[in-house]
């Protein structure tokens, strides 16, 4: 994990911006989600990524729409950063006939075709092999697309993410597998978890190529992914990046997380990937920090819009239950 | 007696059964140091220390399977397989295994073992933490399968199945964990395989269990001018036939309530066996009533609508009561 | 038509949809080089490359969820999980993922694919070879769960599975595995939801699949004095309710023949379903015949006892003609 | 994998014959089933382990009773070496009362609590976790016992592998993994089915000790096994073995065996770990070939004695269909 400056990667201003944004409009969303959760007004669990943006942004970033990813329970950053509108998105949370899903599934299950999104996941693990599925597809359809398995440290303990290195490697399949190590399995650290939290270790056993970054800095990420994906793209195979990130929630909202110091909290805080992006921005590409507060203030704006069109939506139809359980009309 | 929340009971049972008998383990995600995901195992490490209460890596098949290995090796574990739905990821164990080791062995090893998963259906956790499984479960010769509706039963069943000499599974309702009941003070134990009376009755039986029983206790509570035997069944396998077989010899009917999908659910067992022992007393057309066809949908006013309420169950009641066999 | 061998039957629908579709791809353990390792994909290989035609490791369950992930890209995956009861190492990719695509992305996804297992029942392979799990299959919403008896279904519902928009699990019986049949020289296919009426009958209606399918016919075929109507079922979800429910409208009588165990087995679904809906026909008690509660015994005096035979079915037919309503 | 000389690894000559006699008892028994079963007696699936002997004799003279195995379907070998009572084996394999489960379970199923045989498995890496399980309590008890699981390199693709090996070592369980490592899974050649041959790279990636032996070796494969359980009676927790190795049958009996050649078939049978160990039983420790072949003849009247006795008993009674569905009597 050496320090990445962003400069020297090729990242131009308007990327570094956008960059930016992609996080920005990650942590706004969450933010705002969590506090609907606390308010009452989102049910069900939610699984905020507060912390980690840098990832979702930095290797998504170095996708197309046409690249597929699958991600987890922790899903919404990978999905915006993918292309996930924020409206159907908050719909979901919102359980509205607007919904991404109609409503029906919610937040652990957000998926689009039209940006690759083959799906959130709420089992630990699944989502794996689907990444590896779209993978075959790519290298049968020749079109250079990629196909990205999100997961988190907790998920490399589940056997079919070894199935899916093992896999992966051996046909030399285009995915990239991203691990986003925020040392937590919900309440239980990786110290108890994992026998060697150096996840890289695992995919190098398979011959896989990989590589640990600082999650918490989205040019190191976009790096990698670029590098990754450029490996992908050109036939050579998969490749894993282990993202050392940050979860600066509970596991879900509502966790007291009794089981860490508050200290804990705050120094990861301290490592906020968008402080530093919004530095990095200042300091190498000279953008004034106003500039950035309008972004902000924009997200803020189509957030809360967002939120407005799903609590102006209809709650979905009990009627329409059952559609949908066998796929309708010819694809 | 005490009054205890639904989860406090579970609690309790494992702190009972493990003080009681050091063979006694509890092992699973987020066990030991957090006390478990929802509070059920609070205080284990505590007590019993690290070597009997162990957090484990997210890695299902292999904690069930070690503690299927560790009760071959005398021991009486408790694992933990968080969410019901999880249990997709460990099922060979399960099944295979676990279920299948006295009789592969002919008697030669057993596994004394409990298998908790959590049914978090009716709590918004939308189609892959919702699911009720237990008719896969039934289905498994050598598997026991327990859900207590309330704390008494999930204490005292939870007590049943960690001395049952095979492998149990303990199903627990989610959207129970904080209803209040009284358990007795002293060691009491649920018997596995006999269902509880909840309510005598003359017109109907109706047949429910665990997320759905008390949302059929509600229903029946509102019934004044039909007399409803109310059957909470406890036990999924083996069920207590008896019990319903002679009430509904008394009653002439049947309506079973379950929050599974209908379609092969175990209301189907239950309707079946019915329909074939009480031919000759049936005097209207057994009758489930479960989930649509669907997995099972998160916005709460559709999961409302995807379970069975007290409403739909007293329109199935009634309807069931006004049914009558067309002379033949 | 032709005469040809159950595995050749399905080895020529692989064979036909591959050359039909290019999207359609075939993985599995065995599945290439070696041409299945029963023989049934023989020769894919060799006619289709190695980019759709491959050899996987033992990962039934990344192999399934590559199909999964395969399928929601554009392609249409024919995966082989080799015996039924492996699906349990796959269980998660089969119902929380393939089975729910279409119902959670509310049709923005769907997963074109067919997953094929061999039930080896009857076999003499033991109680982790030999299971018949259909059941749990048929308690998923979004699964379609099929098995041919014969050659031309094996064929014709092998191909309606592949041409299916959503996941299509067929289940093959080793059993039958060399047994001859006709099969049509053009493309015929078995439309999955639709039963076979093998042999229409007054008396009492039969109900069958699979493995129990040919002993059931053997049994009929003895009967001299009754007139049975055989049907053998073919997609075991979902059941093609109104052919049977006709049926018994007309004969007053249902058994239910299958190999699994009976408790809480498919048959239950139909025995209540009939029970229900034919409340007023029935002049006899529903009545299922299946495997005893235990796991599947290896020996082959025993396998036997454990299946119904034959003479089972005669006697299960005889007392259920002779059993008659008792006056109300 | 170096070559192992007996006499530098305190293998007497005492001990030395017992290695033989176990492979010996292991050869023999399979070569009767493998007839047998050509013959039309035995029934179902056998899959013999046959040019593998020196892995089940080798592991098992480093364990006592009171230590755990789990097994496979290709199990026999590992059964016998364990203590497995050939009489009650060959009965199972026969499906008669006598056998080890009244012929109910047959050859993929021989279990025997009075020696430690926890079970051979029918599913590929199903053994495993069970095991990890014996180890677990082997930890709990203290009294310095073993678990050893058995499995071959197809099951490395299994992902419960995976998971062993991670709990394994992270709670540091008195485990021996042993991978017999014979290039197939089934007719899918290892090359086929593994990215990466080296099984010892995964252990080595959970930080866990893995030794690769020649197994076809059986001092090779003792010392390792003497290595590897001292560490786990020691509490210095578990290790991996990939004993390298040769099926010289097909994967089942009646496997017509088109996907190798015979050249290959030939070439491992002078890989005889039986033929190996019988010139250096006479070059290193002086027994005399006619001493040998009279444990063969022994041996031979052994199991033919099995096998009598398996043919003369009852087929098991149908009757008892239903036992032990659940333990009967308390425990
Ligand atoms: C198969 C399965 N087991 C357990 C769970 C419960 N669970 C949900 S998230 C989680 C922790 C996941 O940890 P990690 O993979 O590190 O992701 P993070 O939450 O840190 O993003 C667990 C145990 C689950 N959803 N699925
Ligand atoms: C879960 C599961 N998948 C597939 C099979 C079918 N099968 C039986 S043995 C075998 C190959 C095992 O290869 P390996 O582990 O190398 O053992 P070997 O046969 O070489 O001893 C397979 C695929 C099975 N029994 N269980
Ligand atoms: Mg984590
Ligand atoms: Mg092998």
């Amino acid at each position: 994990m050496t320090a990445v400056r962003s400069q020297d990667v090729g990242v131009d201003r308007e990327l570094a911006i956008d960059l930016y944004r992609t996080m920005r409009r990650i942590r706004q969303f969450e933010t705002t989600a969590g506090e609907l959760f606390a308010a009452g007004e989102l049910p069900g669990f939610i699984h905020l990524s507060i912390g980690q943006e840098a990832v979702a942004a930095g290797v998504c970033a170095a996708l197309d729409d046409a690249d597929y990813i699958t991600t987890t329970h922790r899903g919404h950053g990978h999905c915006i950063a993918k292309g996930g509108r924020l409206r159907e998105m908050m719909a979901e949370l919102y359980g509205r006939e607007g919904g991404y899903a109609l409503g029906r599934s919610g937040s652990m299950h957000i998926a689009d075709n039209t940006v690759g999104i083959l799906g959130a996941n709420a089992i630990v693990g699944g989502g794996i092999p689907m990444a590896v599925g779209g993978g075959y597809a790519a290298q049968l359809a020749g079109r250079g697309q990629v196909s990205v398995a999100f997961f988190g440290d907790g998920a490399v303990a589940e056997g079919v993410l070894h199935e899916c290195l093992n896999l992966a490697e051996l046909w030399q399949l285009p995915v990239v597998f991203v691990c986003e190590h925020n040392g937590y399995a919900e309440m239980t650290p990786v110290s108890k978890h994992l026998a060697n939290a150096e996840v890289t270790d695992l995919a190098a056993a398979y011959g896989m190529p990989a590589e640990k970054v600082d999650g918490n800095d989205v040019a190191a990420v976009l790096t990698a992914a670029r590098a990754a994906t450029a490996r992908a793209r050109s036939g050579a195979g998969p490749t894993l990046i282990e993202a050392r990130t940050t979860r600066w929630r509970g596991h879900f909202e509502g966790d007291p997380q009794k089981y860490r110091a508050r200290e804990e909290i705050t120094a990861m805080t301290e490592r906020d990937p968008l402080t530093h992006w919004r530095d990095v921005l200042h300091a190498a590409h000279g953008v004034p920090p106003a500039e950035l507060d309008q972004v902000d203030a924009d997200i803020a704006d189509l957030v809360g819009a967002a939120v407005e069109a799903a609590r102006a939506m209809p709650l979905s139809d009990p009627g329409g239950l059952s559609r949908h359980v066998y796929p309708e009309g010819a694809r | 007696m005490t009054t205890v929340k639904y989860w406090q009971a579970i609690n309790r049972a494992l702190h009972e059964e493990m003080a009681r008998d050091d063979r006694v383990l509890v092992i699973g995600e987020d066990v030991a140091d957090p006390g478990g995901p929802f509070g059920a195992t609070k205080g284990l490490l505590e007590a019993f220390g690290p070597d009997r209460v162990r957090d484990t890596p997210i890695s299902e098949a292999a904690i069930v399977g070690a503690a299927l290995g560790a009760a071959m090796a005398g021991y009486r574990p408790v694992v933990e397989v968080m969410f019901l739905d999880f249990v997709t990821v460990a099922m060979d164990q399960v099944v295979n295994q676990a279920a299948k080791v006295s009789y592969m062995s002919a008697g030669n090893f057993a596994a004394p073992m409990v298998i908790r998963s959590i049914c978090a259906s009716g709590r918004r956790t939308g189609p892959q933490h919702s699911q009720n499984l237990e008719a896969w479960l039934a289905h498994v010769p050598g598997l026991k399968v327990v859900w207590g509706s309330t704390p008494a039963d999930a204490r005292g069943l939870l007590k049943a199945a960690i001395r049952d000499d095979g492998p149990v599974y303990v199903i627990e309702s989610l959207v129970e964990w904080s209803t209040r009941g009284e358990v007795a003070d002293e060691d009491e134990i649920v018997p596995i395989g006999v269902a509880a009376v909840r309510r005598e009755g003359t017109d109907l039986t109706l047949v429910t269990w665990g997320g759905a029983a008390p949302r059929a206790a509600r229903a029946v509570a509102q019934l004044e001018d039909v007399s409803v035997e109310l059957i909470d069944l406890r036990t999924i396998s083996p069920w207590d036939r008896e019990t319903v077989l002679a009430s509904v010899r008394r009653t002439g009917r049947l309506l079973v309530v379950h929050d599974a999908v209908v379609d092969f659910g175990v209301g189907a067992e239950i309707a079946a066996t019915v329909a074939t022992e009480c031919f000759d007393e049936l005097v209207a057309p057994v009758r489930r009533l479960g989930a649509p066809y669907a997995p099972a949908p998160f916005a709460p006013h559709l999961e409302a609508a995807y379970l069975p309420q007290p409403e739909d169950i007293v329109s199935a009641v009634l309807e069931t009561i006004r049914t009558v066999r067309k002379a033949s």
